[in-house]
């Protein structure tokens, strides 16, 4: 128990020093901060050490090895390579030989130029681009978002957003809106009411006004990353489109990393309070 | 000699990943799980010259009594014992009730915890003081913030208390904001990003962009 | 006939109320004869073995159709689940290979090797297993190992314990392996076979435990451990029920035989290949006619305009540029694009002289920045002031290294921070930090859940590609540039395929979406 | 230097002490409340609940201590259900830390009147494999066998020693698998190749950050529920307590949390809207300024 004791108040003394930062920059925070440091750097010095050396390189090639030697060819013996090349890096300490250690970066940085390639295209485009093909007119069963009392609402937002965006691309020509004039003040009233017959009709009719929308905005967006193109006219349009749809990603991203971080700092004071002071049961 | 090699084992290497995607044949299949654990074997290694530096800096600020040198001293003792505790464990230096452990928890734990707890505040004042609604975009990334935040919590049962159980407004909001307009965005982003990593990973296997080689 | 019927209708009606009532099976109710005599569970149907495609052998796919008795009223049936038995053709025996959970039509056997030829059979067991209690004297108490030898036949030595031999046969096993003592060891059975307090003796417990619930069921194509540690535990209650009889599982015909086989080409991801292909192309053409001399246009990215402007102002107030290559190693595209980028900015605090410092949280990454660093100095014509801790590397971790950038920045108050990579939730302490201290900030990252961060905290955000694009845009090189056109290109033609696929779907002309499935 | 100006140069220092006191407050102040419960949420219920007593349940715990917080109260919660419905417990955990939170989440179980420790016997109710390293390839690996990752346990047993475990070749035992995840490697790659590979019926458990990701997944039934973040935590802990509660307390951290987390969100929002408002109220100053 008393080791245990011990390290609730080493913990709670690290814990202050770090957030002590908060204040301004002082002794204790770099105390602290150094412990993390030198600590961290041991940490990964050492797991690396068991999980990779041992356990990848040692436990594959000395078995290997051993079996060369009973005059068997075993397949790991492959991971010799590995430990040269791993040498080669440490040679980077005498620098007239430094230049060896290219080898092995090129051979971590081929490797990662191949399976980003392949696992990029397959999951970031190939996939998305699979489910992002819809059929717009639909008979869904229920629509994922929406709740049972929350149709309309989920209607009216459908709506907006479509006829919004639409417009935009029509007849938007800059990529800023300026204050509503009175052509824009009429769209907006056209919207409105298109909202408004929209999610009336959309509740019998089977659209798949989700689908559409996603259509939209990965089209958009997508269009906001062209480089060889100046943004003006339809593309323009599109592109500040584009711009919404990020903005809003980055809106709801934000809002959720925001729940995240706030539980982790209501977990750090709860440690304070109830593991450590214990004056919250 | 020094610059044609390494590009030639970029080459090899990078065409035997993507091969190995498309050929599940002997001796393809073996392909990713070897270099994957060549990698990391690669990445070990080299970890002895990031820690060397780490550790021949502080030495010198001690030596050299520079400001702040007692605090280099506190990186070279705490970098040695962890790194001793864990050499000298053997290889279940992470089972529950070694030493290596007890400083896992007691002293790394919390220190990684607080930092990662910190956000907490930054997020506060980064709101504060970033989140302006200069123009129409930054007003919808607020309003989507906004809308996803109230979403998420006890707005619906005290604000909204009043409406039917099943009316609940803000959540039928942030969900469509995560579920549609979200998706629609952060596929955009992917796709863009897809097609940056083909272009960086083609040009870097083909030996056009070589820049990380250095110098001769 | 309808008065015979009429008798059981109305017992089985008693029977299943008290089910319902209590939202589960009864436990305690006896042994339903009735149901045993009417009920024949059907076998799956179609069953089919193929070779796993697109692999390197090792694999059979195992299809069937659901029998019958598995989907009730469209609910959960009658069949618990699906075993599946494999033999080696010219072998007698099945093996046990599998089961599948009711409702499913699919399973995998990936433990065949490409050598033999494997028949296979599938039999779907009933929902709960119902068995016919054997003689009191082989409900047994076992309290010395030599009698529970001696009065089983099928229960052998091993040096790891006892094993059932049950292969091929029918018998399933009860018993509670927790119990150190006898009396306890009752209990559990009492708890586990028994809903009834009230019931005693032997023929009540065999009676009881007939009706109860198993407490590990095996199928019968199966060997078993029971405990390793029966010696030293000699008060071990087992006991064993024998199974009614094959009228219960239901076997579908065997197949076969079959045999693995490897492919050279996985046909799935030939789709991959074609997009794949189409896209090198057009980058590679692009940068090829940039080579030839054609003037490529490329749009104002609104980062990178700034970098000369913020490295100017850190030289005009004789202070430091931070460099932040973000916080994965090398094994990540994103690294390399930062790290690319730090070339371009080098070169420029090479040739305005100003002083760059880049901390760094993987050693391979400092290994490369190193090099970059290096190289840019010697082609702006300073090599004398490269300096090789000017990259210098903290710690591996995420928050360590967060903590440490946290104080050199508070400490050494740099005018300009530049952050190009992987970032993760690092990402926002480092930006405030910065922010607090009055850096100009410049951000590029592709990972989408940090950009709201950059963007709020930073004066210069690249978003997604944009980092890929900026070291293309920062050196004006025509290769960069042609390989930014072809990009274009490739974004063109999945645009137009999105377009023309969501058309093609809407009318149902044909799947456009599984051409991209993968 | 009118208010507004003065609102906006306010030491950032202030606000880091508000908000401490507004998330610390509400520790002290415990409330009950009835959440309303997500589809999403109701779903995991639905799924713990149709499995029958003795049914194999594989737990995998995939986070770390830092990301606590949001994945413990869960935890406890689902190990408190199963251990109360007599479900064996399978653990493994794909990250260091994550069988140490299954270990945890144990104890806080066994504090229950109503569980009674002596009734659970390890190797027979309950299986701790403990860690294993290699990311997705141990879930590809465990296809085929989960003897051949995890041949000792988390406390040594030799994996044909443990009896629950040797019933069990592969997932095709198991009835049902919970994932807790925090990153990678998470819920995403036990959807990819536990579920659409070998068919494995799966719940999760995600920090905020991680659920937008795995939603998908839900609404394609590939997941089939799913509790995100506190809010997930609290009403995984509300649905428990509505349907099963009897004299297991299931509202615990989670529900407790809540009112803090919605108080944090609330200061948030409350920072965007006065600097907001300090903004506008300067900006238009200014442009008056200017026109005069």
């Amino acid at each position: 128990m008393g080791s245990d004791l011990i390290g609730v108040w080493i913990a709670a003394f690290l814990t202050l020093g770090i957030m002590s930062f908060l204040y301004k920059d002082n002794p204790w925070y770099k105390f602290s901060e150094a412990i993390f440091v030198g600590l961290s750097a041991g940490y990964w010095f050492a797991s690396l050490f068991w999980q990779s050396l041992h356990a990848k390189f040692w436990a594959n090639w000395s078995p290997a090895v051993q079996s060369l030697f009973q005059g068997q060819f075993d397949y790991n013996l492959l991971y010799t390579g590995a430990g040269i090349l791993g040498l080669m890096m440490l040679l980077r300490l005498i620098p007239p030989i430094g230049w060896i250690s290219r080898w092995p970066l090129s051979v971590v940085v081929g490797g990662t130029a191949g399976l980003y390639l392949i696992n990029y295209l397959v999951s970031n485009a190939v996939r998305q681009i699979g489910s992002t093909i819809q059929p717009v007119v639909t008979f869904p069963e229920s629509i994922g978002w929406i709740n049972s009392g929350g149709v309309i609402i989920g209607n009216v937002l459908v709506f907006a957003v479509l006829i919004v965006s639409l417009g935009f691309i029509l007849f938007g020509r800059n990529t800023t809106i300026d204050l509503p004039t009175p052509t824009k003040l009429f769209f907006f009233l056209i919207a409105l009411v298109a909202c408004a017959l929209g999610t009336f009709y959309s509740l019998s009719m089977p659209l798949n006004l989700t689908g559409l929308i996603i259509f939209m905005g990965v089209f958009c967006g997508l269009i906001y990353f062209f480089f060889s193109k100046e943004h003006t006219g339809f593309f323009g349009g599109a592109a500040t489109v584009g711009t919404w749809f990020l903005m809003v990603t980055f809106g709801a991203s934000f809002g959720y990393t925001v729940m995240s971080r706030m539980s982790l700092l209501i977990g750090r004071i709860d440690f304070l309070l109830v593991e450590w002071l214990k004056v919250v049961n | 000699m020094r610059r044609e090699i390494p590009l030639i084992i970029t080459a090899t290497v990078g065409i035997a990943y993507i091969i190995q995607y498309f050929i599940p044949h002997t001796p393809f299949d073996k392909v990713e799980a070897l270099f994957s654990d060549w990698l990391s074997i690669i990445a070990a290694c080299a970890i002895w010259l990031g820690a060397l530096n780490l550790l021949k800096l502080s030495f010198i600020n001690v030596s050299k009594r520079k400001k702040d040198w007692f605090f280099s001293l506190v990186i070279i003792m705490s970098w040695l014992t962890m790194a001793m505790v864990g050499i000298s464990e053997g290889p279940g230096f992470q089972e529950p009730g070694t030493k290596f452990d007890w400083l896992y928890n007691n002293v790394y734990t919390p220190l990684s915890a607080t930092m990662f707890a910190m956000l907490a505040f930054y997020v506060a004042s980064a709101s504060y003081r970033a989140f302006r609604a200069r123009n129409f975009q930054a007003t919808l990334l607020l309003v989507a913030a906004f809308l996803v935040l109230s979403g998420r919590v006890l707005f619906d049962e005290i604000v909204f208390g009043f409406l039917p159980a099943d009316w609940k407004i803000l959540s039928t909001i942030s969900d469509f904001i995560m579920q549609v307009l979200n998706t629609a965005g952060q596929r955009a982003i992917l796709i863009g990003i897809a097609l940056g990593t083909v272009s960086t990973s083609l040009r870097i296997i083909l030996g056009i962009e070589r820049s990380y080689l250095g110098s001769d | 006939m309808l008065r015979k019927i009429f008798p059981i209708i109305i017992l089985l009606c008693i029977l299943i109320t008290p089910a319902f009532l209590s939202g589960q099976v009864s436990q305690s109710s006896g042994i339903n004869t009735e149901f045993l005599e009417r009920f024949e569970l059907k076998p799956p149907t179609d069953f089919e073995v193929k070779d796993t495609p697109n692999d390197n052998g090792g694999s059979l796919t195992l299809q069937w159709r659901l029998s019958p008795d598995d989907n009730l009223w469209g609910k959960r049936g009658l069949v618990e689940k699906y075993v599946i038995g494999r033999r080696i053709v010219g072998e007698e025996e099945f093996q046990f290979v599998a089961t599948a959970t009711s409702q499913s039509r699919l399973a995998f056997d990936n433990a065949v090797n490409n050598k033999d030829r494997y028949e296979y059979q599938i039999a779907a067991y009933p929902f709960k297993y119902i068995f016919r209690p054997i003689q009191w004297n082989s409900l047994m108490a076992v309290n010395q190992m030599e009698r529970f030898k001696a009065l089983s036949p099928w229960a052998t030595m091993s040096p790891h314990g006892v094993v059932l031999s049950m292969l091929g046969q029918n018998y399933s096993y009860y018993g509670s392996l927790d119990g150190f003592e006898s009396e306890l060891a009752q209990k559990s059975v009492w708890e586990n076979f028994s809903a009834d307090d009230g019931m005693q003796g032997p023929e009540a417990i065999a009676t009881s435990f007939a009706a109860s619930q198993l407490v590990s069921s095996f199928s019968p194509y199966f060997g078993f451990f029971v405990q390793s540690s029966l010696t030293s535990n000699p008060y071990q209650l087992l006991t064993i029920g024998q199974y009614l009889g094959d009228g219960l599982m239901a076997r579908s015909d065997v197949v076969g035989p079959i045999k693995t086989g490897k492919s050279w080409l996985h046909m799935r991801r030939v789709n991959v290949l074609v997009i794949a292909a189409v896209l090198s192309f057009f980058i590679l053409h692009f940068i090829r006619q940039a080579r030839i001399g054609k003037e490529l246009f490329i749009r104002k990215i609104a980062g990178l305009d700034a970098v000369e402007e913020a490295v100017g102002r850190a030289t005009e107030m004789g202070k430091q540029i931070f460099f932040i290559p973000g916080t994965q190693d090398m094994q990540n595209i994103q690294t390399i694009a930062g790290v690319t980028i730090l070339g371009r900015v080098a070169r420029l605090t090479a040739e305005m002289d100003t002083k760059l410092e880049v901390p760094v949280s993987r050693s391979l990454v400092m290994v490369t920045a190193r090099e970059i660093v290096q190289e840019a100095y010697m082609n702006a014509g300073r090599p004398e002031a490269f300096n090789e801790d000017m990259v210098h590397y903290l710690t591996d971790d995420q928050f360590g290294y967060a903590a440490a950038i946290d104080g050199k920045m508070v400490r050494q108050r740099p005018v300009t921070i530049f952050y190009m990579g992987a970032f993760y939730a690092e990402s926002l302490i480092l930006a405030e930090t910065g922010n607090s201290i009055g850096a100009i900030q410049i951000a590029g990252t592709a990972m989408p859940a940090q950009l709201p961060f950059f963007v709020a905290a930073c004066d210069y955000t690249l978003i997604g590609e944009e980092l890929f694009a900026a070291s293309a845009y920062l050196s004006k090189e025509p290769k960069l540039l042609g390989s930014l056109k072809g990009q274009d290109i490739g974004k063109a033609l999945l645009l137009i395929a999105l377009a023309v696929g969501v058309v093609v779907q809407t009318f149902g002309w044909f799947d456009f979406a599984s051409l991209f499935k993968v | 230097m009118n208010f507004w100006k003065a609102l906006l140069a306010i030491d950032r220092r202030w606000i880091f002490l508000f908000v401490f006191l507004a998330l610390a407050v509400p520790m002290f102040l415990n409330v009950d409340f009835d959440l309303s419960i997500s589809r999403e949420v109701q779903g995991l219920y639905d799924a713990l609940d149709k499995l029958q007593p003795n049914s194999k349940i594989l737990m995998s715990f995939d986070y770390d201590p830092p990301s606590a917080p949001e994945l413990q109260p869960m935890a406890d919660a689902i190990m408190k259900y199963c251990l109360k419905k007599k479900l064996r417990i399978i653990i493994m955990g794909l990250w260091p830390q994550g069988p140490i939170q299954a270990n945890m989440a144990l104890n806080r179980a066994f504090l229950e009147e109503d569980i009674n420790r002596d009734d659970y016997v390890y190797g027979v109710h309950y299986v701790n494999l403990g860690y294993q390293a290699g990311n997705e390839f141990v879930i590809q690996r465990m296809g085929s066998a989960f003897y051949e990752m995890f041949k000792r346990d988390y406390t040594g047993n030799r994996y044909e020693e443990l009896p629950l475990m040797r019933g069990i070749k592969n997932f095709n035992d198991i009835d049902f698998s919970i994932n807790f995840s925090a990153g990678y490697p998470g819920t995403v790659e036990w959807v990819q190749i536990a579920v659409d590979r070998f068919h494995v019926r799966l719940g999760a458990g995600n920090t905020a950050v991680q659920a937008p990701q795995v939603y998908p997944y839900y609404n394609s039934g590939q997941v089939v529920g799913l509790a995100g973040g506190m809010r997930g935590a609290a009403e995984l802990e509300g649905v428990f307590a509505r349907f099963d509660g009897g004299t297991v307390d299931y509202k615990d951290k989670g529900t407790k949390y809540m009112l803090s987390q919605t108080i944090a969100h609330a200061v948030v929002m409350f920072f965007i809207v006065v600097g907001n408002i300090a903004y506008f109220v300067i900006g238009r100053k200014d442009k008056l300024k200017a026109s005069k």
